[in-house]
């Protein structure tokens, strides 16, 4: 109870700061929090990457096996991935089967992967309509310190640019090999703080917030998926707004998932 | 968007502009909307739009179930988006997937954003769509039936919802997809209007679009909606007309 | 809690109408509400009826599918039934897996189809052991007026007069043919209200209701099912009763689902 | 009932009208019912019925769980009718499968058309049966056992719930069908009867009579339970007698 | 609520006569509740018995199938244990899926089977890498007085000594056979009640208790499990001290499932 | 432990008492600590122990969820012992199995018995440990990380826990296996001491040992706690010298 009236003055005070174009911690409006990933933190992945936004550690690791492909695309691979919001990441978090914000994690994150053509799941076939790799990406919070779905993403591209194929292991071919990664997604999630957009919102700002708005592009200067969350609204300009801004961090943010920037 | 392997793509858009059914690019499928067709719920509604069949009802403002979920100072908007086993081609096994989760979450935002939540504290607003038969663009005729069934119920709300996907299809940019255009098209963006402010309490996107073909996409959408928001008032016009509930479907 | 007060007293004026041979809403203890089947209402469905018992509305969809027989019944294809008591159709269904009302409707419009013989589940065999159609009979409630077993089961054979057997779209055929139908059973339920007993009851007549009781007949002049439910009891002679009144209905109802009556 | 492409049909009656174990047509096969067989429970009873072996427990009334059950003017009534795993030929599956939802949802409306609930608002009467070995007329096994546990467990009722099978068998009505005559036989129908009242509370069937036959199978089966009547009675009599709970089983 | 307050009192009613080497119901700290088994209780199982430690009976029942081994372990059968914490048999049990006890109950009974080698798995190998008897022990408790572990591994052990495979039935040999059975472990489950440690406790020890712990020997001399419960603590002595009782006692209660003793 | 039919067993000791990673029978894998890696947790621990990675976080004293867990004289402790599906080498299905409730049960009962629950009652003390790479004795490592956690919180407690697994390994008795001894070893004995009383809290053993080698077991896993107990202290004191957290992991 005491903790709804300390929430809304928590709102209202970060709805000032914003009306004036400040931040609770000092950030603009467009910037984002420190970023670093860290590829390899599992071994017993086939790809992993650890991945910081300010407070908020997410945890990607791949695995592939080898299954069955569909059976109306018998020369494809498959992909799935699935996001754990585990109870340890946030006190708003509970034990149990996913709920929907976990469910709306991976599939927004699954979205931006499939439609960047990260992965050729051509590729991923060994023998058409009887064995291909299914590639899972299994995403696990950390610390939920807010926009989760930036930092599950990089950290699930990141391991996927690290990943290998286990083939040698499951006697598919002589050796490991590198998994082929093609265009690398990045997304970029912003929220409305009254006539104030800003990036990268804490978990306070998304509380505060009145609508939350995802933008995913790649480096082939396409926008690859989108996703408005939350209660609020914005404008077709306002979409348009963010999205230059999504291109632009996101140049940089897969500089970082490549290892070549910060 | 874009099935791996698939072999034969249809021809989407004919020299002349023309698309697989004879639309034009901006041009809607026809919609029909029937308000007020259940018996037992506080609100509801019937929306054949193209070859989808979507119903939608409202219950409430009622008692929170789960307990837990109450809130003390506003209601709570619980949206169930579901489709029937026999709804779409491949038989769907009965039971909420990831997908459907997802849906009922955004279009439960979309509402939220809308209604006048704050005056009913402490309960519920329980919102249930139900396709039918489904051929593109569900969750945006979803979202058109509820709307109507909460303006049936008497929920009071900003304004009415509307809403469409706009898409890409043979490189162009093209208004409410029916089912052959979404599987080979090159993108899907289902968004939902509120008339009154000009701004989107749904938009959601997946394939690919350029800076350009996505400015261009919202500004099509924005149009879809306004006319679709004429055939949602008309019904609600026509069901106050009327007065008795019209029998489901 | 108010409610409750109500619905008892929506109750003791019930009982008292039928002490005097009167419903609320006018019918006699033998009469049904009006009655109409729209066959074909779901074209992604192999065969499909809409069936209105007064307010009540039911969407039954057939789907058939190639699958395996099951290995004591090679030479048969499978039958399956499932009811969705949707919480769209009434307040008083709820979110989550099927209900143990949801489950009574599913098992006795199964035992009907079954023993009345509607699908010869032999002519569902392909290949013996390997292959066999299996026959996905959905039955979705859009409006809960009460008497659902009655709605559901007229629902659902009339779509499976109307079905198509998808042979040429799965390749098991050079064309798709029509789903062969045997005896049709139908369902006729009554609940007693004091010393009447009456047929088709609303959903305010089940509440009120001392016992519901259904029983199914077929054309063979055979009853093929029943199942007393609720709270509440019949006498033999009771049974006796409705056995006969339900051969009666259901002649009629079985033209209307035939289509050749109303 | 029928199983479909089954290959050896038994002779389930002789031409002197004996069935597979040489029973008549209207004799119930051998019934044995211990009452305060648990340790645990407040009520409870053991069953053996043929080769049917059912236990049955009774708590209550007690606080009501899940608490939004609860009844503000009447005692709720649940029962679960569960099957073990190795009750069956072939292994069963722990957990509810739907045939023991249902079989639980008629049982329990049984019992609570004898019980005066109104006498425990806001509680529960909790009813579990356990079919530990499995050979037809396991529901009417179940009841019998659950009646005797809640006579045991102190619950005012009406009366004691007789129940039985009657069935269809190579063109004749027969009492209490076991497992073969089940499986080949042409019907099946499970009854329970209010003794004082001669109504029925439970009531089902399935496979195919002609309304005349369906009159001789009520007929026989209400005798039947009368006679069951007697073993409950004779049941409890020997319960009051003992005192101490006899162990389970 | 007031329940809360007689277990409370009861318990420290229960310390108070331990402190002077007594038991409520006139046991020794040492002493078992009246043991006894019945096997063949279940004639649908291919092997059963029901045990009974004083007020506590639990029936077990073997099934064998055939099915296909691990891939891992293609020259092996499967064993699974599984433990129905069913809510006949105590107060405290509710409907629904197996809880945390009933887990712990099934995996403490497994890990004694397993390790004392009671079943050679290899032998349940019909087809390396192609089919193997799975072998399902399944445990039904039908009223719980206290020291379910015990009475769950004695019904088990029991029913997997009068198993037979029912090779005939599925068609894989001439003939059914006595399953055949190696070391017979036995579990011994001990509480603290304060300095004392008992064994075989009740119901109402083991709330009382500080403390649970099971020691399973077999009669090659070997300790093959051991598993401590609930909230309390012991000391390495303590356990050194439980485990040669637990040999002790396991000794006698073999004899009891082989038919030996009693 | 033992798996069948294996074929490649490697060697796990050799003549000199070396084992496979080159330690003494009684030597410990290197273990790290680090408290205070969450920003959302009350508290919170990583863990690194030999090829182990693990993470628990403490929440609490709070409300009781679900409701009716609710205690009125103590503190509920509940516990969730949770696999990363890529932390081992075949990808584990997300969601609790039943290994997973079997360890969080005994984990939540060892720390119950060391709190002082008394002090908080109709609360909860939520314990979540994340298993994000494993090596054998992940609970050992999981109860670590969450007793440091639960220090971080700083929840009330008779004492830390320190816990290691003691195993057999070619048929001796060795300290803290890794993976390949656990596989091919004899037994597996993991425990918890509270170094203070000197009692264990936790106490598994699954394999064979005799009574002799037990006692052997339990000696050495009493010391090698008491090791573990030292570099648990060691990270705490870092932490309050540090004060705010360090990130997570």
């Amino acid at each position: 109870m005491s903790g709804e009236v300390t929430a809304e003055i928590l709102t209202s005070h970060i709805l000032d700061l914003a009306s004036s174009g400040k931040r609770l911690d000092g950030r603009t409006a467009d910037e984002y929090r420190p970023i670093s990933v860290e590829p390899g933190f599992v071994v017993t992945a086939d790809g992993s990457a650890l991945a910081h936004i300010g407070d908020t550690a997410v945890l990607s690791g791949i695995k592939l096996e080898p299954g069955k492909p569909f059976p109306d695309t018998p020369n494809a691979g498959v992909l799935t991935t699935n996001a754990e919001l585990v109870p340890l990441s946030s006190p708003m978090f509970e034990p149990g089967p996913p709920q929907p914000g976990a469910i709306e994690v991976s599939r927004v994150v699954d979205r931006a992967i499939r439609a960047a053509e990260t992965i050729d799941l051509t590729r991923l076939c060994v023998t058409p309509g009887e064995k291909s790799w299914v590639c899972y990406t299994d995403i696990h919070v950390l610390d939920h310190g807010g926009n989760l779905i930036d930092a599950a993403l990089l950290a699930a591209v990141t391991a996927l640019l690290h990943a290998t194929v286990p083939a040698k292991r499951f006697g598919i071919a002589e050796a490991d090999y590198a998994l082929e990664v093609g265009h690398v997604p990045i997304e970029c999630t912003f929220v409305r703080l009254g006539d104030t957009i800003v990036v990268d919102p804490t978990v306070d700002e998304e509380r505060a917030g009145q609508g939350r708005l995802t933008v995913a592009t790649d480096e082939a200067g396409r926008v690859v998926a989108m996703q408005k969350g939350l209660v609020g609204a914005f404008s077709p300009d306002d979409v348009k707004d963010v999205v230059r801004r999504a291109f632009r961090h996101g140049e940089r943010m897969r500089a970082i998932a490549r290892g070549t920037g910060r | 968007m874009g099935s791996v392997g698939a072999k034969d793509v249809p021809v989407l858009l004919t020299p002349d502009g023309r698309r697989i059914d004879g639309r034009k690019l901006d041009e809607l499928r026809p919609i029909r909307i029937r308000a007020g067709v259940s018996h037992q719920a506080d609100g509801s509604a019937f929306v054949e739009w193209g070859a989808n069949k979507v119903m939608a009802a409202v219950y409430g403002p009622r008692e929170v179930h789960p307990r837990h979920l109450q809130q003390n100072n506003k209601a709570v908007i619980q949206c169930k988006y579901n489709m029937a086993a026999f709804s779409v081609d491949e038989r769907k096994r009965p039971g909420l997937d990831r997908r459907s989760q997802e849906i009922s979450k955004v279009i439960g935002e979309a509402f939220d954003s809308v209604i006048f939540t704050e005056e009913f504290p402490r309960t519920s607003i329980d919102v249930y769509i139900e396709v039918l038969q489904a051929n593109a663009g569900t969750r945006c005729a979803g979202l058109v039936a509820a709307s109507v069934a909460l303006a049936d119920a008497g929920i009071p709300m900003v304004d009415l919802l509307p809403a469409v996907a706009v898409g890409k299809v043979a490189g162009a940019i093209a208004l409410d997809l029916k089912k052959e255009e979404d599987n080979f098209g090159e993108a899907d963006l289902p968004m939902a209007l509120v008339p009154q402010s000009g701004r989107l309490v749904l938009l959601q996107m997946e394939g690919h679009m350029t800076e350009e073909e996505l400015g261009q996409a919202l500004d099509l959408g924005v149009r879809g909606c306004r006319d679709i928001y004429e055939v949602m008032k008309a019904a609600l016009r026509e069901r106050y007309a009327v007065g008795a509930p019209g029998g489901a479907a």
